[in-house]
């Protein structure tokens, strides 16, 4: 839904305030940045809790138990309870009456931790690296066994590199020559990896500034 | 409460004395969490139905959690202000905020004009100028790594970065072809994301366990352990 | 039931065994951990914090706890659990901070508890433990008052976090702090390894309470983390094989 | 009580009814008639100053013990005044003495023989810092002025001395005003007399460390401090050959200190005891005189008296005169050498070092005290060398008393503790307590300790026959052969005829001055053996434990927050110049992309071949922080989207996705690169992460059943009709920053997308995560970042967004390596050159 003319410009106008509010953290942290961040946080925040009502507690919970059609209405009164004591986590003197909820969600948490993890870490990524040595894939067989060989290293010695069992020596705890040897290997896959993704940080912050630098640049223009 | 401990749960009598509210915490989130994870594993319809049921509860807690760190933000910036604590000026701006968008998007929902005005008028600029703060941190630390971190490990990833920018885009003096075509690709998605999966790989394994940690009763931040 | 779901389930079951056995029979043993540096520096900055009578600040992500990322966040409580004991002889209370309600309620509990074991008193403040934002860069920019308005000189990050991290970091930074960092997101942690002195790599994440704080439990969860760790690499290693040979 | 006599000669006991020791035939009971005194046992100081004599000789070194044993034996065989008739009776209760002693409570913490083990260390600081806190509160009685000393004015160690003392003093059914410490008015009594003469001690002192009379009860109370000290100090000095009969007497006065051997490991015990007595000058020392420590008063106090003696300039003083300077300048530099606590020739400096450093209680400035200290107490130990008549002996019985009121029975060695009271005797003698009985001796007015010494020496040689020679000598000649190996008898010495006394006419005995001459040769004897190596080891691990706690931890190097804000200006204006630059000279935009990478031209042909009015579904899961990038590298792809006229359906599980979405398709518009208007459809917000992923995946016309508008999408004509699921669009188009989601997209999605292709446009930050994905081909094109976005543009022949931002992103891309690559080596020689600085300085 686009705005009118006065509403874009004025739009335009508290953008480039808060740009520069939010930039002149760059020289030091100053009152205006403070501003900026405060009233972005406070933003951010009514911005969230009007999505969450409006999108899950509204359409999910509130409509049912008015309207009472959803099969599943009898079994919202349940979170809805739920719910109020989880504001009971808000008062230190009464706040133990919200553990079971927190203990509820945490007990959900674990085992979606643990479902993400094996079914969707531990497996497909162990398979997805066996895959890589399907040779019927197509591509040059030769080039494509160096690449999987590399990868398949590569994934292995960077899992050795956080092998925490280790033997007790008088120099201290130490690990065996061969998985010290890979763990260095490993260590050299790291790097790289956060190499690479540190570059591409950088460009996806350089895109923001030059976002930024031209927005500002177009503004001032625009007021000419 | 201080029974965090397996060994120690049953000992203290005054741990024994708060054993009972916390069996009653620990029984749900073990209860809970088995529920949702055997209905990941084994199709029965009865499981399947609870899981489903749990995981629209925990959207639907999730929700009012969001209330709750309203609150919480609310608490925590009033008491800033009425304090006279430093940044209590800005913390009646924040609440101000907060609360001027909330309401507003009670009444309008979030997809109304004024609130993508509101959206597009600060949270947009501010996070993308704190993005472009970050470039220039990142910078920063870039070039301080070496002498935070001297060693062929920060020599590495400086010269695997710098390999990665270079290909990235073509410099003034031209490209260089064996970089873009062959090293990049070769470093990004040989070298980088085989690094990349032993990482993921080792945390799905830590999480496996931390996750089984919790279902043990073992790890039980619910009750303040 | 699939070939995928029964692994999932053969390796659930057998790493459940796994930490109970290891956990009742090496519940009095101390195992020999490798030497992690971050960890090190993370205990002498805690010192560091104690003797100078200022404040730890520990800050948990943004990771929601019905999320996969939960993980995180919950290995970022288990290490509150086992640093409030240590900060309590501190002058200053530690303060955290989190970018998810869930987390914030928790840590609430997790210091107050401390505060009860160690001081005989529940009352903490919400500032003690705060949520400083509801998205992931307004969780990031409100930790910048949190670290420059409270004496903080010794930052830790254990949580989900992204590259917003590089606020928190560049705070501390300016405010002279100590910082060690550690994420489950992989842009965090390469933000985090250009930026800190020394930062925890993939899963150190989930050993820091273990290594500050020994228990028969997390000893027996990373023992067991070390065995399925040689058990994926044989699996990598034979299935490679088998598929180059065509058997699979 | 009185079972049995010990002999003085071979110190074995006997029956109380023999007169002659059966082991060596010397006579245990004197020729008078028994005192009223003769239940005085273990009350009396005198008593034990004989033991002191023989213990001291002992500690010292053979010849002077058979010297002064032969004085002691005539002494006592032939007493001749009222004060001889009690010296027996202390002789006989030297038992009841020694168990008296058993009883004394611990005033020397450390001392006990569990400390020793294991060379802990640890223990000795722990105690350190519990004496620092008495410590703390003695001198806090110090700062109180006080008239006389009344009971309840008493300092802890005279409280405890007098508690142990009191079943004794219960005994005492008729109190002998001529004894000292006999009761506690008694107690009271010397004490008062103290006054006066500390008086004069405090101006003495005023010349060299600066006291005034307000530290009196200070001086009395660092008395037992001392002689605990001295006690300590002198335990080193027991590598001594002693013979038999001393052993003996040894030996059953070390059964007290509960077999406490005189190891070596005991030096840093009396160190850390030492140390924990100098603490209240420590703690509270500041520049007010009264809190100086009260040990260091005693120095200051002894060495002037000497310093006083030597004036008067009898034989004896200009003896001690110089053994005193040797003595001390002996000690000092052995305790340099020993300790390396404070260099040579700083010796004197030593007390106005540790007043001055007390203030801010510097550990180390404790050990200088200590040592001082310990000068002190050698000076004292020298002059009571030479004053070894028992007149010299008999008033430190007091001395004695305090000092085994202050001694455990665990303090290793109580006869050093003998040894250590001795060597404060002398000087105490003028300043301290003159028994009834030594005054009766005298002139009223004082007297110092070598005119004592004189008259004392004189009686008892007069009282002897001439010409008679004790057997108990006899038996021990050759006195040579109980010289020290390392001492020359010189010519001198044989030629020596007595004239007084039992040895007249006798040639070759050791007269006084005799032994006097000796004595320099034996001084070194005396002092050097102290310390072995493993105690010179533990001082030196005391030591370090001293300097690592006054020392604390260095904090890593602080940033230089002047130099960080000026990089961090420098850098923001090269950054902002290298992006505005291009903008201001209208740097041609028009550059080609690095190159077309594989997965771009996937989504190419894929978007390429979508047929007209096809559904597509797009997912907007990244946040505002990542919007320019994402909209850079999407805004193309929306365009030919809406190009070919398809219906674009889009939600998101991020709950400003929408809104960002918006944000997009108003740029779309803006940029011009679609010809029509799109046909958008909006589901709406996605919430629950993994669990919504997987419920849309499973049932999406369940899960989002109508868009924002609030129209049944899933059953309009013009949108969704024919879409039942996933599998019915043409193509699923993800737009994320996060490889997380994008991994839970692809394993939620995968099973239900059946041939609709799987696009995703990625944050540069996350490809390297997301790539395995389009490698393993569950993502079937990928556009990354800027870069991706420009490249797709370039493909398709359009300009764009990222075009329009490709100028700035080079230019800045290109300044980034060169400040990373010039930067780098900067910080490299920064950190070579900080590790040779560091180096140099560990050299």
């Amino acid at each position: 839904m686009a705005l009118n003319p006065t509403m874009e410009f004025a739009s335009a106008v508290i953008s480039f305030l808060f740009t520069i509010m939010i930039l002149s953290y760059l020289v030091g942290d100053n009152p205006l940045f403070r501003l900026g961040i405060y009233v972005f946080i406070g933003v951010s925040a009514g911005y969230a809790a009007s999505v969450a009502f409006q999108d899950i507690l509204w359409p999910k919970l509130f409509v049912p138990l008015i309207t009472g059609n959803s099969s599943r209405s009898l079994f919202l009164w349940i979170p809805l309870f739920m719910g109020v004591l989880l504001v009971f986590k808000l008062f230190p003197r009464v706040s133990r009456l919200g553990n079971p909820v927190m203990a509820f969600l945490v007990g959900i948490g674990a085992a979606v931790v643990i479902g993400g993890a094996v079914l969707g870490t531990i497996i497909p990524q162990t398979i997805s690296t066996i895959n890589l040595f399907d040779l019927s894939a197509g591509g040059s067989a030769v080039e494509k066994i160096f690449e999987s060989v590399v990868f398949m290293i590569g994934t292995i010695s960077t899992l050795v590199y956080f092998q925490y069992t280790a033997r007790k020596t008088p120099q201290g705890a130490k690990r065996g020559r061969f998985v010290e040897l890979l763990s260095l290997l490993g260590k050299i896959f790291i790097a790289i990896t956060f190499g690479v993704v540190f570059a591409g940080v950088l460009t996806a912050a350089l895109t923001a500034l030059v976002d930024r630098v031209m927005f500002i640049w177009t503004f001032l223009l625009s007021l000419i | 409460m201080g029974c965090y401990r397996l060994h120690l749960y049953w000992s203290d009598p005054e741990i024994g004395r708060c054993n009972l509210k916390s069996i009653v915490s620990t029984s749900i989130a073990i209860l809970s969490g088995l529920v949702v994870l055997v209905g990941y594993f084994v199709q029965i319809p009865i499981l399947v139905e609870l899981r489903s049921l749990f995981l629209d509860w925990a959207v639907i807690l999730a929700a009012f959690m969001v209330f709750i760190g309203v609150l919480n933000i609310s608490i925590v910036n009033i008491s800033h202000f009425t304090s006279g604590k430093k940044d209590g000026f800005f913390g009646l701006m924040l609440i101000i905020s907060m609360f001027v968008t909330l309401a507003l998007g009670l009444i309008l929902k979030p997809g109304h004009p004024i609130m993508n005005f509101i959206f597009n008028s600060i949270q947009l600029p501010v996070e993308l100028s704190l993005m472009a703060v970050l470039s220039i941190t990142f910078l920063i630390a870039a070039i301080h790594l070496l002498r935070r971190k001297p060693g062929w490990v920060s020599i590495t990833f400086l010269v695997t970065a710098l390999l990665i920018l270079v290909g990235t885009a073509p410099s003034p003096f031209g490209e260089f072809p064996l970089l873009g075509g062959f090293l990049k690709p070769f470093i990004a998605q040989v070298l980088a994301a085989s690094g990349a999966r032993g990482i993921i790989l080792g945390v799905g394994l830590a999480a496996l366990t931390m996750g089984l940690r919790i279902l043990f009763g073992a790890d039980r931040p619910y009750g303040g352990k | 039931m699939n070939i995928t779901v029964l692994l999932a389930v053969g390796l659930v079951a057998l790493t459940a065994i796994l930490i109970l056995i290891f956990a009742i029979i090496k519940r009095k043993a101390v195992p020999s951990r490798r030497v992690i540096p971050a960890i090190d520096q993370l205990r002498q900055a805690l010192d560091r914090s104690v003797e100078g009578g200022t404040r730890v600040h520990l800050s948990l992500g943004k990771g929601r706890l019905v999320s996969p990322q939960g993980a995180a966040g919950l290995a970022g409580l288990s290490t509150l659990n086992s640093l409030s004991s240590v900060i309590q002889s501190s002058d200053l209370p530690m303060v955290t901070s989190s970018g998810e309600p869930s987390l914030s309620i928790l840590s609430q509990d997790i210091l107050r508890l401390s505060n009860r074991e160690h001081l005989g008193s529940e009352e903490i403040s919400f500032r003690q433990s705060r949520l400083t934002g509801l998205t992931d860069f307004s969780y990031a920019a409100g930790t910048i008052p949190v670290i420059s308005n409270n004496n903080v000189s010794t930052n830790v990050l254990l949580g989900d976090f992204g590259i917003e991290a590089g606020l928190i970091m560049e705070s501390a930074l300016r405010n002279n702090g100590t910082t060690v960092a550690a994420s489950d997101d992989i842009s965090g942690q390469a933000v985090m390894f250009a930026s800190t002195g020394e930062s925890l790599v993939g899963e150190e994440l989930f050993a820091v309470s273990e290594y500050l704080n020994h228990t028969p439990v997390h000893a027996a969860s990373l023992t067991v983390q070390d065995i399925l760790r040689w058990g994926v690499i044989a699996c990598i290693f034979i299935g490679a094989i088998l598929k180059l040979g065509g058997v699979i | 009580m009185m079972a049995d006599i010990r002999c003085q000669m071979c110190g074995k006991l006997s029956s109380d009814e023999l007169e002659i020791c059966p082991f060596c035939q010397a006579r245990l009971t004197p020729l008078h008639m028994p005192s009223p005194s003769d239940d005085m046992e273990g009350s009396d100081p005198v008593e034990s100053s004989e033991v002191n004599i023989s213990e001291r000789i002992e500690g010292n070194q053979e010849a002077d013990s058979n010297e002064m044993d032969s004085l002691l034996d005539d002494y006592i065989e032939i007493p001749s005044d009222p004060a001889e008739l009690e010296v027996k009776e202390w002789l006989a209760g030297l038992d009841q003495e020694s168990n008296n002693e058993m009883e004394t409570p611990d005033l020397i913490p450390g001392g006990s023989a569990d400390t020793f083990g294991d060379g802990s260390d640890d223990d000795w600081l722990s105690r350190l810092n519990s004496q620092e806190n008495t410590g703390a509160e003695q001198v806090d009685q110090d700062a109180e002025k006080q008239d006389g000393y009344a009971e309840k004015d008493l300092v802890e160690w005279l409280q405890d001395f007098k508690n142990d003392d009191e079943s004794e003093r219960q005994q005492n059914s008729q109190p002998v005003s001529d004894l000292p410490m006999n009761d506690t008015g008694s107690n009271d009594d010397w004490l008062d007399r103290l006054q006066p003469i500390e008086g004069s001690v405090s101006r003495d002192i005023d010349d060299g460390v600066d006291i005034t009379d307000e530290g009196d009860l200070g001086d009395v109370e660092a008395l037992p401090e001392s002689l605990q000290d001295s006690t300590e100090g002198s335990s080193l000095e027991e590598d001594i050959e002693t013979p038999d009969w001393l052993r003996n007497i040894q030996a059953e006065t070390l059964d007290l200190s509960e077999g406490t051997a005189l190891d070596e490991a005991q030096s840093p015990d009396w160190m850390a005891d030492l140390q924990a007595e100098t603490f209240p000058s420590g703690n509270d020392v500041d520049s007010d005189e009264r809190d100086m420590p009260a040990w260091l008063r005693e120095i200051g106090a002894d060495s002037l008296e000497f310093g006083e003696s030597n004036g008067s300039g009898t034989p004896e003083i200009s003896f001690e005169d110089t053994a005193i300077d040797q003595g001390a300048g002996d000690f000092d530099d052995e305790m340099a050498l020993k300790e390396g606590l404070v260099p040579p020739g700083e010796k004197n400096q030593d007390i106005e070092a540790s007043v001055l450093e007390a203030n801010d209680y510097d550990l180390n400035s404790q050990v200088e005290s200590l040592e001082s200290f310990r000068h002190g107490s050698s000076l004292e130990k020298l002059s009571s060398d030479e004053s070894v008549a028992p007149g010299t002996t008999m008033p430190s019985g007091s001395l004695q008393d305090f000092t085994q009121a202050g001694t455990s029975s665990d303090t290793p060695g109580s006869l050093d503790l003998d040894d250590g009271i001795m060597d404060d005797i002398s000087g105490e003698l003028e300043t301290v307590d003159l028994p009834e009985w030594l005054k009766e001796l005298k002139d009223p007015e004082v007297l110092s300790s070598d005119e004592l010494m004189d008259a004392e020496v004189a009686k008892k040689l007069d009282a002897i026959p001439e010409g008679e020679l004790p057997e108990w000598i006899q038996d021990m000649q050759p006195v040579e052969s109980m010289l020290p190996q390392d001492e020359i008898v010189d010519e001198k010495l044989n030629e020596f005829v007595e004239n007084t006394g039992p040895l007249a006419g006798l040639a070759g005995v050791l007269p006084l001055a005799a032994n006097t001459e000796t004595r320099h040769s034996t001084k070194p004897y005396q002092e050097t053996p102290v310390l072995s190596g493993e105690q010179n080891q533990q001082v030196e691990l005391f030591k370090q434990i001293l300097n690592s706690e006054s020392n604390p931890k260095k904090p890593p190097l602080p940033v230089k927050r002047s130099s960080q804000r000026l990089l961090r200006w420098i850098v923001t204006i090269i950054m902002l110049a290298a992006v505005l630059v291009p903008i201001l000279i209208n740097y041609p935009v028009a550059l080609p992309a690095s190159n077309y990478p594989p997965e771009m031209i996937q989504v190419r042909k894929i978007i390429f071949g979508l047929p007209n009015d096809s559904p597509v579904l797009m997912i907007f899961d990244y946040g505002p922080a990542y919007s320019a990038e994402l909209e850079a590298a999407a805004s193309s792809i929306v365009g030919d989207l809406i190009n070919k006229n398809t219906r674009l359906v889009y939600l998101s599980t991020s709950p400003t996705g929408l809104v960002l979405a918006d944000h997009l398709m108003n740029g779309v518009r803006s940029q011009g690169t679609s010809l029509i208007d799109p046909r958008v459809t909006e589901l709406g917000y996605l919430p629950g992460d993994i669990q919504g992923m997987a419920s849309f995946a499973n049932n999406p016309s369940y899960t989002l059943p109508v868009s924002t508008d609030g129209v049944h999408v899933w059953e309009d004509t013009q949108v969704l009709q024919d879409v039942g699921s996933l599998s019915g669009f043409a193509a699923l188009i993800l737009l994320t920053e996060n490889s997380e989601t994008a991994r839970n997209w692809i394993e939620q999605v995968e099973g239900h997308l059946g041939n609709t292709p799987l696009l995703m446009v990625a944050s540069a930050q996350a490809e390297p995560m997301i790539r395995p994905y389009f490698e393993s081909g569950q993502v079937d094109g990928m556009v990354t970042g800027l870069a991706g976005g420009k490249a797709y543009e370039q493909a398709m022949g359009i300009s764009g967004l990222s075009a329009g931002y490709w100028s700035s992103f080079r230019s800045g891309l290109f300044v980034i390596e060169l400040i990373i690559i010039f930067g780098g080596f900067w910080s490299l020689f920064g950190s070579l050159r900080d590790r040779k600085l560091t180096r140099k300085e560990e050299v």
